[in-house]
Parts: structure tokens; C-alpha cells; sequence
């Protein structure tokens, strides 16, 4: 194995650790009741935000759902703008204005904020594509869903608009299996839903959602294709949510062997594993990352809690451009 | 009469209705297994089914549509939407197809579209919104939000009986927070019938849904400064009881429109037109509107504190407009 | 051929005559400056929406769109009401209020009346299918949309919901290549919109929207599949609008071979074709079909004309019931 | 000058933007080979091509949606609906994300939402809607409805250079009744400027879109009764101009909110909010509203012209008004 591809293998690692220890410190803050909203748990979804958004370049942007923590760090959202948006202050991408991963863009970074209604990231995402394409730039956008999402129109009607334009995009789906608790068997009637993409024209594939070499190589191609004018692709990645929907939610309604098969697949502990087996990683360089995550972390914190919250006279500023 | 909050209230009024007619069901997402998002349909799955309680895709559009059709054929649909904010989401079948049907083809269409509305809990942008006006301003629906759990279940009732289609926003933030003396069985609360919630002689101020409270607690406040306050809860949105609104300002020449929703074309322009129409001659001093500025919900709690009016809005602006 | 055969022909025939006189002479009146609003060319689609109509039971019901005049007829709409309803009088179906097909529902009869927004009849039909499941009676829904609705998302989760639900319902897709100016290939990605169905866990099919009996066919058994409990059917009808999208479209858009091509393919005519060569048809049937039509739409027209406008007083009544 | 058509004078508009800048495109149902329901998009698809000037499948979701992301990227997008009816399909990422974008994410939206509007050529109830109050209450949209060709063009071409979402309704009643001298060259009209399109003591008369002429004809009947009406033409609904209709009712004292959208929660309660917060004073009669009544656009000539407010309606509440 190169070093560089152990450099690459690490760096995922490093992704996926960083992801989980952002989500569990703010779930930590949450309960210290530093947290005015709620927040969305992310785990069983590491391995597809960051494999996913790994794949991209530069100068692609990101349209992201309310579990893709890992695509906001990849692309460059520091753990301390991440803890300010939970914690309402000013420094916060949104300036205290959005919650949690709600409006959590910056164009800057090629990452655009969602809003709530599910899967409108899709169609915005839509139209950064559709920029590309229109200025003949190689770029691409990339954008989540989840199983859920794709019952609503809007994911349709996203899927359709793409093929029909050949737009430079990719669309990432992921079936976590519940939709807060709503089971797939309610949500739709089909088995495999990478089957909505022929049906409006585009390739789909299905991935391991747990395995973030896996989501990373499918994304490569998809992007590859989209850069070099073949239109969107969707893929489909299989996971499960492996905690409640929200901070609230203690998810009774979801059978404890369930989520006992997927806790045997969590993607960083497999990947870990994997990791170690082929000489990759060993107890210093784990110890290492684990110290500069739990830095990065704390740093993070620490500046969200030292930042100020927004001032009130404020408040009807900017509701206008 | 036993005490309870305002979700049990609803919660009560769901399970009372559905017992006693089987042409009653509910379709919604996480209503079923879940009971909601806030609980409001607890035990409504267990009781009754899948078969009349649905836990439905993600498809506001579709559910709301298919409630428009099962009214038709003689059902009773009960559509929940998780938030307020997704009514949007299903906003053509309410607006275009529910709305017009009964003037259009003269076919009842007894439907409530319930969600949990409001703000107040640092919940952001896209789960704090109050659209109310949108709906009072299209022709067709009725457009309810109770202040309080004895009229939150009987309204509830109303709206459930009622032949036409009716937005039901329930305040989230009285959810809890609102403890009240409710009749353990059924019984209704008139639409379209304003409440005079505090009686005064200098100022009427009129309001509704959790902007209630407030307007209670800070007319009690300004009693202390002899500054006395009627206070009108709405109830009904639409179609607004201007009688009892006009009766009110009549006595006290003096108006204090307060609602939680953004100002700009909002529940309380409608008031001001009303009021400045109909009792011109009555009043003493400019209407004045207490309501959230022109802004999206912002979610920081210095921020919402200052976009959410309070009882310390209404006091100020109504010793301005006593002092006037 | 039975007797009994040769009159269920000659009365498939008879609809599709009667919905193109009606259409015919609506756009007759419409030139003639009695009809205040517009009106849809129904040219081409006899065949589907006679087809579909005549294979509903009595207590079933449809919900149309605005090439479905025939699905009205066959219901027991009378040609009357139906001018009346151009002519904007007070005895139409919805006293005057909307306008063209758009509300011209019949509840006793029925028919359900359709607002403008495409296809929302579909997520209507959806709640009177699901009325029939609930109260376990064995009547199914029938619903039309076009090709260009079938790109709203109200489409897709009018399928998803259907599927879910396992509801009785049958859609009938009327592919007429265009939607206004658009044609298909601005439309949709895919060679056979059909497979929508599949990707939403229902059967799709395809019929020939220019052969009645094809039509009727293939309702039938999706309509049985649905009485029975098997869940909703999507049938793709394929035809050709043979005039502009309403009165004002000279259509110029359309390639002229196009037209000449299918007009070769006229539903009704070849129909008629058929039932000669079966000797099922002779010049004295259609003498005497063609006399029973003339005069039904006589006497539809002269009852409209006399028929009165709305009082204006009346215009604030029904808001609510 | 050249007189020109209302139509006319949106599609020059349209042609010289989308010459001088580049990132303007333009989408929606059948804009491109047909040029458009009404033609307003005439002869651009021969110029500019399906690049710029896109036939969308029918998605007003996803199309509005990917309005909103082009913008985000700096495009300049134009989405025509193809009947302002229609936007209701549309409505979730308009109202929800074009509108807040700007205040959550410091991001500037430049988008207009076109659409031909409103009432008067008997097109029944889902096609002569006047949805503008929808967006009116929804904060971070400007609303646009001009009057006249002039207007028309200037502030279209306004709406394309603002860096905000505008919805831009054309009162399609005047598309072709309607002609007026037109400058030839590109020229802006600003937003958020009301114009006093008639002068007057007696009477303020504030209204948009088709009424305006309707307006003016009134008053030039009233005139010869000795009853000046002054005309306010808000032309842009959202912000409201409220300086000016200020300053005219506190020059006539007597105010008449004219418009062909439904009355309640419409823009003429604002108005009449507006005026009783701010020149209570001022005022020596009631405001009247001639607006339509709550219901569905009805289809019926007979019904439809009740519906609709006309110079006839002015006439009487001005003297009404007058002899207050
Ligand atoms: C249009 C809309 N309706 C309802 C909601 C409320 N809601 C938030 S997340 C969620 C479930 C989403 O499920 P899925 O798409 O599977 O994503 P997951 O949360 O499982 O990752 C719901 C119903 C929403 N955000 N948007
Ligand atoms: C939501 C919506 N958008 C736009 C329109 C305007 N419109 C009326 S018919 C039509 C074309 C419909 O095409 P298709 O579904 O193929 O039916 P066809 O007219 O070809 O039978 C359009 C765009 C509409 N009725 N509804
Ligand atoms: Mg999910
Ligand atoms: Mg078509």
C-alpha cells in the first residue's frame, strides 16, 4: 500500500471520527442545556456524508440534509461555527438565525443550507448544477435525501428536471429504514428505491451506506460522469439511524434486534477494523487522531460558548439583500 | 371538572370524535405508532388502527388531496401536518380544491387540516411559523386557534362537525405550558365566535391563540395602574366575529391588535380595516398593532425574545395608546 | 357475433360520436361568441376516455381531466349541462362558477369535479378510493392525467400513496406527445412513461388510446384487480391531440407529418371501420346514430341558451356549506 | 415615443435584460417555441435559444427550486408561471426558502416570479387569481403589479436587477387593452416608490394593478361632481410606500383602498391598518374598502362582473365617502 493511500485511508477516519465526536458533544451539550433547539443524531450515517462528499472537488458545491454533518466538516465547516449554530450565537453560519444543521451554508464553501421542507436541498441543488452547466463550468453538485423525502414530490419532480436538462448533479439517498418513525413498508412500495431513477431517466445504484470506500467510489463515478456532460445519477445508500429521529426521541418504535444487526456495521468501528488489518492504523496513529479531535473539539466548543449571541437590534436586519 | 393540559384537551377531543362517529379518521405522518410529534395522538393508534389512524408517506400534497376525496365521499378526514411550517408543502389541495369546492360544486367538504403552530420555543425558522393569514385571506375555509384547553377541545369538536374545511393551528407553546378546567365529555365551542376573555373599559385588545395569555397577564398588570382592558380572543380566524370585536371597541374607543404572526398584511390589518370601517366614529386614538416584525422566525433566543411579542409589549403600547 | 355484442359496439361507438359532436359543437358556439371562456379540443382522445368510462361499474366513481368529455357523457352528464356550462349559465353542473370541464362534477353521477392544477383530480380520486376501503365497499376510483402533469409531483406521490395504501384505484395516463407546446422530449427522459408505475410498486401498462376496445380491455382488468383487493393500476393510453392544446392554439408548434400521421390513426374512424368490415355497422346504424346525436346536441344547445345566467345576487352564496 | 402595448412593453423588457446581462435566463411552460400563453416571452427563444430560454417540464416545485439554486450561483433567473394561479404548485420554495434566504444565510436571491394576474376575462376561478397578500405577509419577497405599459417595462426591468426574489404579477386584463408611450431604450422604474397617478384633494384613492385605470376613470367622472379624488398607484405592493399614501390622506382625510383581490387579510386591510396607526388624525371619514368579496373568482359574466370592482363601484363609495 502507498503512503499516500494510507494517508487517504486515515484522512476518511479522521472524517468519520470527527463527525461522531462533533455529533456526541453536541448531544452533550444538549442535555447540559446549552442548546435552545433540537439536533438531528448522525450516527449510522458517517461513512455516506463524508465518503460522499470526499468525492467531490473543490470547486463543487454541496447541498446537504439534516444528517450530513460529515459533508459540512469535509468541505470545511469548523467544529466551533457547528457548535455556535446549535448554541444560537452570532458567529454561527447563520448568525443564530437557522438550528442545527437548518440554513448551516456557506457559499464560500460550496455548501448550501437547507431549509426544513424535505427534500428542497434537491431542487436548489438543481439550480447550482443548472449554473454550471449554463456557464460551461466542470463543476458538480451533489445533494442528500433521505427515504422518506423521496415519497414527496419534490424528489420526483427533481429527478425528472435533471434527466430532462442533463444537469451536472448527483443525488445521494439515504435509507436509514425510518422516516422519524415511519418504517419503509409505510413509506413505499417498492423494494429497492435506486428503482425511482430509471424511471425518470437517470442510472441509479445501490451502495453500502456503511462502508464509506464503497459510497466514495460510486460518488467518483457519478461525479465523473455528471463533470464530463452524462447527466445526474442517484444513489442509493443503504444504513440504519441508529439513534432517535431528533434529541427527543427515544425511538421505542424501532425493534432493538434491528438496530443490534446494524450496531455490528457501524462504519467507523468496521472501517477501523479493516483499517488495522492491513497495517494502516495502529494504537499511536488512533491515539493521535483521537487527540486532535478531541482538540479540535474542545476548541470548537470553547469558541462557540466564548462567542457572543446575536443582539436583538438586530432583528430585522438583512430580511432584504 | 378535572384539570389538563392543552394536548390532552386535544388529545380528548381526537378520541371522543372518533368513537363516536366511524366516519372520523386521521392521516398524518408519525400520528400512528408515534402518537405524534408532540403526542397529540396518543393512544388513537392502539384504539382504533391503522385502519383510521394513518401514518402516511412524506406527501403533504397527496394526504392533503386525498382527504379532499374522502370528504367528498363522506368521510371526516382529520389531516395532521408535524408543523405548521409543512402546511406549505400541501398548500394547493387546501387552497385551490378544499377552499372552493362547496362554492364550485356544492358538495360539503368537512375536513380539519390540525397542526402544531407558533412559536416560542427557540425551534427556528421552519418550525415556529404562523401562516394563518394565508388561509383567512382565501375565500372558503374556516381558521381556528384556541387559547386555552376548554376551548381547545370543544373548537376541536367544532371544526370535527363542522361541514366545511377548517385549519385547526394549535398553539405548540400552550401545549404544556396550559393547564385548564375541561369537561371530561364531549362538547362544542362555537366557530366563529370571538370570547370576551377579560372585560375592561379603556382599551380593547384583541387577540388570539397563545398571544391570549399574554394580553391576560399584562391587563391584570395595568389594572395596578387603573389602565383597564378588555380582552377578545378570536378563536375563530376566519370568518371573524366583527360584532363582537365592533361591540367591544365601541365601549373602550381604543384598540390594541396583538398576534404573534408577522405584521405586514397580517390577522391584525384586517382588524384595523374592520375596525376602521365600522366603528370610526367610536374611536378615540390610532389602532395600534403588537405583532412580530416583518422577518422569518429567527431562532436565537435573544432574537426570538425580541421577535415574539410578550405581556411587556403589550404593556407598553398600551399605556402609549392609554396616555394618547 | 352476438346480438348483445353488436350493441355494447355500437354503443362505444355511439359515445365517442357523441363526445366528438359535443366537442364539435362546442367549438362551433365558441366561435359564435357564446362562451365567454375557453374551451379544451377533446380530438383524439375519444377513444380513451370512452374506453375507460364504459369499463366502470355503476357506484364506481371517475375524476377527470380536460380531455375527458367522454368519461361525462358515459357517466350520464347530458350534452345539456355540459353547454350550459360553457355557456356559463345557471344550470350547469357548477352553476355558472367554473368554467369549461373545471368543476363539472356530478357527485350523484359520479364524476368528480377537477380544479385547474395538474393533476391534482388524482390525489382526489386517491380519497375516494381510500373512502371505499375504508367502508369496505367494492367500488373503484378511475382517474386521468396527462403526460406533462405526469411530471408534478403530485403525480408521483399520488402512485406512492396508491401503492401504500393498496387502494382501489385505477390512473389511465392519456400520452398525448404534447403538453400545451411542449412536447415529450422537454417533458420527461424516459421512452415509456409506464414505467413510472413499476418504480412506485404498481403495474404499469400500455394500450393503444386510438382502439376503444383496447381501452376498455385493459380497465377492465385493472379496475377488477382493484375491486378485488390487488391494489392500483397505471395505464398508459398513447394518442395524439389533433388540435391545439384549447380554442386560441393554432398549434404550429406540432410537425405537420405528425398530425397526418396519426390522423390516419382517427379512434372514431377506424372504429367505424371495424364495425363495417363485422358487418356489426351499416349506413342505416350510423344514419340513425348520427340522427340521435344531432338531435340530443340540439336540444342540449337550444336547452343551455335558454337557460339563465346566474342572478349576480347569488355571487356570495355557498362560500361555505 | 412609441406607443406601445402592456404585453408589448414586458416583452421589450424581457429581450433588452436578457441582452444586457448574460446570467438572465428565463423558465417556465412554454416560454420558448410558443413564446408564451399571452406571448410575453415572443421571439426570445428565436434569439437566445433553449440556453437561455428554458421549456420546463410541469414542475413548479422543482423549477422554482432551481431558481432559487441558480441564484445562489449567481444566474440571474426569470420564472414565468404560467397563470399567477398557478404559483400556489410552486409556493413551498418560494415562500420558504427564496424568502428567507437573504435573512438566514446573507446570501442575495435576484429572482423574479412572473405571472399574467387577476381577473376580468372571465377565466374562471383558476385562472384570474390575485394571490398577491400570500406573499404580501410572507417577509424577504418584494411584490410588483404595475398599472401600465410604462410602469411595465420599468419596473420589470427593476425586478431583474434587484438582488432580491420578486414576484412580479402582470394584470393580463391590460395586456392588450392597454397601450402607452414606451422609451425605446432600457429604463428603470424604482420599487418600493408608490406613483400619484391622478391628483386630488378630496378623496385618496389607493389601489394597483388593473384598478388603477378604473381608478382614474371614477375620478375623472367625480370631477364633474365636484369630487377630487386623488390616485395612488402602489405599484409595488411589498414594501408598501407608505410616505405616500401618507401624504395624500393626510391632504384629502378620506381614504378608499381599491383592488380586485378578495377583501380580508387582502392588501387593503394593510392599507387601512397603515392609515390608522399612522394619520389617525388626519382622518375625517372611515376607510372604505372596494375590493372583491370572499369568495372564489367566479366564472359567469353576470357573476364575475359583480366580482370584480369597476369604475362604477368607485363612483359610488367616492360619494359616499364624500358626503361622509
Ligand atoms: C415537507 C416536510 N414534511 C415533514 C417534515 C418533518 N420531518 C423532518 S425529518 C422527517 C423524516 C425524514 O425522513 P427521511 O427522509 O427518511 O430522513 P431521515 O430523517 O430518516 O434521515 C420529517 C417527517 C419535513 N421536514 N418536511
Ligand atoms: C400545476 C399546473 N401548471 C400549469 C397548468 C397549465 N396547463 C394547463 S393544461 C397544461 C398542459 C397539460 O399537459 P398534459 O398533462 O400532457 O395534458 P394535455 O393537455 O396534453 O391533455 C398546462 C401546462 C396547470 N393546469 N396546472
Ligand atoms: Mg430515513
Ligand atoms: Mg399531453
Amino acid at each position: 500500500m502507498l503512503e499516500s493511500d494510507k494517508t487517504d485511508h486515515i484522512k476518511l477516519l479522521y472524517w468519520m471520527m470527527l463527525t461522531r465526536a462533533v455529533d456526541d458533544r453536541t448531544i452533550s451539550l444538549a442535555k447540559l442545556g446549552k442548546i435552545p433547539g433540537t439536533i438531528f443524531s448522525q450516527k449510522g450515517h458517517e461513512a455516506i456524508s463524508v465518503g460522499a462528499a470526499c468525492a467531490l472537488s473543490a470547486a463543487d458545491v454541496v447541498a446537504p440534509m439534516h444528517r450530513d454533518l460529515g459533508a459540512y466538516l469535509v468541505r470545511g465547516m469548523t467544529p466551533g461555527r457547528i457548535f455556535s449554530q446549535a448554541m444560537a450565537r452570532s458567529t454561527s453560519p447563520s448568525q443564530g438565525r437557522d438550528v442545527n444543521t437548518h440554513g448551516m451554508g456557506d457559499i464560500e464553501l460550496g455548501i448550501i443550507g437547507y431549509v426544513s421542507h424535505l427534500p428542497q436541498a434537491m431542487t436548489v441543488a438543481l439550480g447550482a448544477a443548472f449554473s454550471f452547466q449554463y456557464r460551461n463550468e466542470p463543476r458538480v453538485a451533489l445533494t442528500f435525501t433521505g427515504d422518506g423525502a423521496s415519497s414527496e414530490g419534490a424528489f420526483s419532480e427533481s429527478l425528472n428536471l435533471a434527466a430532462v436538462l442533463k444537469l451536472p448533479i448527483v443525488f445521494i439517498l439515504e435509507d436509514n429504514q425510518y422516516a422519524y418513525s415511519t418504517p419503509s413498508k409505510y413509506q413505499y412500495a417498492i423494494t429497492d428505491l435506486a428503482a425511482r431513477a430509471t424511471a425518470f431517466g437517470l442510472p441509479g445504484m445501490t451502495v453500502s451506506g456503511n462502508n464509506v470506500l464503497d459510497v466514495r467510489r460510486t460518488t467518483i463515478k457519478a461525479i465523473h460522469r455528471a463533470r464530463n456532460g452524462g447527466g445526474p445519477t442517484l444513489i442509493k445508500a443503504n444504513t440504519m439511524r441508529m439513534e432517535g429521529h431528533a434529541l427527543h426521541d427515544s425511538a421505542e418504535y424501532v425493534p432493538k434486534e434491528l438496530l443490534d444487526k446494524w450496531k455490528a456495521k457501524d462504519p467507523i468501528a468496521n472501517y477501523k477494523k479493516m483499517l488495522y488489518e492491513k497495517k494502516v492504523l495502529n494504537r499511536r496513529t488512533e491515539k493521535l487522531l483521537l487527540e486532535q479531535i478531541n482538540k479540535e473539539v474542545s476548541n470548537g466548543e470553547q469558541w462557540a460558548e466564548n462567542s457572543p449571541y446575536p443582539d436583538p437590534s438586530t432583528l430585522t436586519e438583512g430580511v432584504y439583500a | 371538572m378535572p384539570e389538563i393540559t392543552f394536548l390532552q384537551a386535544i388529545n380528548q377531543a381526537l378520541h371522543q370524535e372518533m368513537e363516536a362517529d366511524n366516519t372520523v379518521f386521521m392521516l398524518g405522518q408519525d400520528i400512528g405508532i408515534l402518537g405524534g410529534a408532540f403526542k397529540a395522538t396518543e393512544g388513537l393508534f392502539d384504539k382504533f388502527g391503522r385502519e383510521r389512524v394513518i401514518d402516511t408517506p412524506m406527501c403533504e400534497y397527496a394526504f392533503s388531496g386525498l382527504a379532499n376525496g374522502a370528504a367528498l365521499m363522506g368521510l371526516r378526514p382529520i389531516v395532521e401536518f408535524q408543523f405548521a411550517d409543512f402546511i406549505s408543502t400541501g398548500f394547493d389541495p387546501i387552497v385551490q380544491f378544499a377552499a372552493t369546492h362547496h362554492y364550485r360544486q356544492n358538495n360539503p367538504l368537512p375536513i380539519v387540516f390540525r397542526a402544531p403552530w407558533g412559536g416560542g420555543s427557540y425551534a427556528g425558522p421552519f418550525h415556529s411559523q404562523c401562516p394563518e393569514a394565508w388561509f383567512a385571506h382565501t375565500a372558503g375555509l374556516k381558521v381556528v386557534i384556541p387559547s386555552n384547553p376548554y376551548d381547545a377541545k370543544g373548537l376541536l369538536i367544532s371544526a370535527i362537525r363542522d361541514p366545511n374545511p377548517v385549519i385547526f393551528f394549535e398553539p405548540k407553546y400552550l401545549y404544556r405550558s396550559q393547564s385548564g378546567e375541561v369537561p371530561s365529555d364531549a362538547y362544542t365551542v362555537d366557530l366563529g365566535l370571538a370570547n370576551v376573555a377579560h372585560t375592561g373599559d379603556d382599551i380593547s385588545i384583541i387577540t388570539y391563540g397563545a398571544m391570549v395569555p399574554e394580553a391576560i397577564t399584562a391587563s391584570k398588570i395595568l389594572h395596578k395602574s387603573n389602565i383597564s382592558c378588555e380582552v377578545i380572543d378570536l378563536r375563530t380566524i376566519s370568518p371573524l366575529d366583527s360584532q363582537t370585536i365592533l361591540d367591544s371597541v365601541k365601549k373602550t374607543g381604543k384598540v390594541l391588535v396583538l398576534h404573534e404572526a408577522r405584521k405586514t398584511a397580517g390577522i391584525g390589518a384586517e382588524i384595523a380595516a374592520i375596525v376602521s370601517e365600522n366603528a370610526f366614529e367610536y374611536l378615540d386614538a390610532p389602532i395600534t398593532r403588537v405583532t412580530a416584525p416583518d422577518t422569518p422566525v429567527p431562532y436565537s433566543p435573544p432574537l426570538e425574545n425580541a421577535y415574539r411579542p410578550n405581556s411587556d409589549s403589550v404593556i407598553q403600547a398600551a399605556k402609549t395608546l392609554y396616555y394618547f
